[in-house]
């Protein structure tokens, strides 16, 4: 199975620039379905980001942040070809992770 | 495109509406019914059936299961205004389409 | 809506075209130029192979958002799915690209062609669910998820492709590009709209914050990852909710009125670069 | 964009083939040892659940924000569509550490909250969902104090585009 989580880390100078995509339906809690019935708020939580065992980037996210969710950040440090491990928990406790090599 | 004009005033300004006797019966529903369906198959056979001809027929079909005949009638007497401005549309629309055509 | 409405309208008499003869036989080279004349003087600024990025090519502040989507656009995860497909066999050992010639990878641009033996247009929607039937799997909705996966990655392994669609010499062929013409041109639903009183006439025009995509090149992004929608669709499902949206009964996918009117808007598109899989609002 | 530079293109597909190597397959056998999960107990659930922005900004920093030309609030006039709007915060204030994102017309007004360590850049670019026109507020907290900037963005829904 894929994994729910795209990477792109890519060291440029100083800064190692990190976009993630993550799959996932983000529901609000505030949309009704066919039938008319709310769906229940589905959303990722927490989005760790971390690099040589320390994390560069924690993203809280409410039910606000869009379907598919994105992130971009930047950090000093990283080296082409160090490992960059994401990891994602929502309100159910359903999570995933990923490691991608700074490129 | 005169006819066009024509045909968008009644598609856009609303079909004259009909008037009831105080009470209406199942009888006079289900010959309304009948017209409405028999024109609404001829506009499927031109594939220009409307969908807001079938949703007449379905409010038609929904106030006779509820015992009101007067807006039953009303409605499907609605819904073949509708089958039949959607039929003269397609036969308008088929004479008259290459003039339309970026030259 | 009213006020779409009104300005629809408005805008299909100020650009009614002149009256031809309503008895002229199809002219596939002729449309062609007057199609490509018609946007390419409408939109000055345009550059021709812009069109294909749809209302982003006619709007600075759609387009500034749209390249941040870009960045990073979702329908990634569609692209990605559709490659691993490809790379799955059928239960059979056959897979998606034993169906297609250079095993399915850059051939968007041929789609859709005149299949001169069996007298129709066959998409690439269709090619692929019949691919599946004849290697005993059931075929996919046309509108969607797996369909809109594979074509998203077939489409991907065909950016910048010019589209390259032909007519043969066959009667049969000139007659389905006139039947899609005349699909194209046909207004239908309660609004009393065509396909052109929407992407040829009023294209570029805002209702409200939306940019009505112009014909020309419309169907060399798909298929499309719209933020309205929150997934993926492919030509079929864009061409049942245009139906839709002009309060008309859609048809069923891939009926033969909507290949035919996929097969007239591809020539129109014809030397445009695939840019599909895209992103729309 | 995609076919004014070839170039970019080029590098879109490349940087994609990287991706699909490094993603295929992983699972945590490659995680590394010294990386955790993440952890839910992280989330503010009572700042997330506020109601309205004020309240979610007493709950999320305990203070008041001051507006600041140092905070750049980068976010479209008018939304393509309500459900994806593209959204970017940046400031030039030192040691930064920690950006928020409110839309105060939200049902609950704190979309995102990150944290931001020593060592990464006070920048963050993210998409959100704005449920109509509403002010999208930037905060940014850096040495204990709390600075803003503020932009209103105009949400229509869409209906036939495309």
């Amino acid at each position: 199975m894929a994994s729910t989580i795209r990477v792109r880390a890519v060291a440029g100078g100083e800064l190692t620039e990190v976009q993630a995509l993550v799959q996932h339906p983000m529901d609000s809690g505030f949309v009704k379905d066919a039938q008319g019935n709310l769906i229940p708020p589905h959303h990722i939580e927490v989005v760790d980001f971390q690099h040589a065992g320390k994390t560069v980037f924690t993203a809280l996210w409410g039910p606000a942040v869009a379907k598919d969710p994105y992130i971009k950040f930047s950090f000093k440090g990283g080296q082409k070809g160090d490992e960059i491990a994401v990891s994602w928990i929502d309100n159910k406790g359903e999570s995933d992770s990923l490691t991608a090599k700074i490129m | 495109m005169r006819l066009a004009f024509a045909t968008v005033g009644l598609l856009l300004f609303g079909i004259a509406s009909q008037t009831q006797a105080a009470s209406t019966t199942q009888a006079e529903f289900d010959a309304a019914v009948a017209a409405a369906n028999s024109a609404e198959k001829d506009a499927g056979v031109l594939k220009n059936r409307w969908t807001t001809t079938e949703q007449a027929l379905a409010s038609a079909k929904k106030a006779a299961a509820a015992g009101d005949f007067d807006t039953a009638v009303k409605e499907a007497q609605r819904a073949e205004a509708l089958a039949k401005a959607s039929i003269a549309q397609a036969k308008e629309q088929d004479a008259t389409w290459k003039a339309a055509v970026l030259r | 809506m009213l006020r779409i409405i009104v300005i629809l309208i408005a805008a299909s008499f100020v650009a009614a075209p002149g009256v031809a003869g309503a008895t002229d036989a199809a002219n596939p080279d002729a449309d062609f130029k007057a199609f490509r004349d018609y946007f390419t003087k409408r939109f000055p600024n345009v550059p021709l192979t812009d069109f294909v990025n749809g209302p982003y090519s006619m709007d600075s502040g759609l387009r500034k958002q749209w390249e941040a989507i870009e960045d990073f656009p979702p329908y990634d995860f569609a692209v990605d799915h559709g490659k691993e497909m490809f790379a799955t066999p059928f239960k059979n050992g056959k897979t998606y690209g034993d169906c297609f010639p250079n095993k399915g990878i850059g051939v968007r641009q041929n789609y859709p062609y005149f299949d001169v033996k069996a007298g129709e247009v066959v998409t690439l929607e269709l090619a692929l669910n019949r691919c599946r039937e004849a290697n005993g799997e059931t075929p996919f909705s046309y509108v969607k998820d797996e369909m809109a996966s594979l074509t998203a990655y077939m489409a991907f392994t065909s950016r910048g492709k010019a589209f390259d669609i032909k007519i043969p010499d066959d009667p049969r062929a000139l007659a389905a590009y006139e039947n899609g013409e005349r699909y194209f041109y046909t207004r239908r639903g309660q609004l009393n709209f065509s396909c052109a009183s929407c992407h040829v006439q009023s294209a570029g025009q805002h209702i409200r914050t939306e940019v009505l995509a112009p014909a020309l090149g419309i169907l060399n992004a798909m298929p499309i990852y719209r933020s309205e929608w929150g997934s993926m669709g492919t030509i079929s499902r864009r061409f049942v909710t245009c139906n839709s949206q002009v309060r008309g009964v859609p048809l069923e996918p891939q009926d033969e009125n909507y290949r035919d009117v996929e097969y007239f808007l591809s020539y129109m598109a014809n030397g445009l670069p695939v840019s599909g899989p895209g992103a729309r609002p | 964009m995609l076919f004014e530079s070839g170039p970019d293109r080029t590098r879109r597909l490349v940087i994609k083939g990287a991706i699909a190597v490094l993603a295929s397959g992983f699972g945590m056998a490659w995680w590394p040892k010294w990386a955790r999960a993440a952890d839910a107990s992280l989330w503010p659930k009572d700042v997330f659940t506020q109601k309205s922005e004020a309240d979610a900004i007493k709950a999320l920093y305990g203070k008041e924000p001051q507006a600041s030309d140092q905070v750049k609030l980068d976010a479209p006039e008018i939304a393509e569509n309500g459900a994806v709007v593209p959204i970017a915060v940046s400031s030039s204030l030192p040691n930064v550490t920690s950006i928020s994102i409110l839309v105060s017309e939200n049902p609950f007004p704190l979309a995102a909250s990150y944290k931001i360590p020593p060592g990464t850049s006070a920048m963050v670019a993210n998409r959100l969902k704005m449920a109509k026109t509403s002010k999208v507020v930037a905060l940014v907290e850096s040495e204990g104090k709390v600075y803003s900037a503020t932009k209103e963005v105009k949400v229509t829904v869409g209906g036939c585009g495309g």
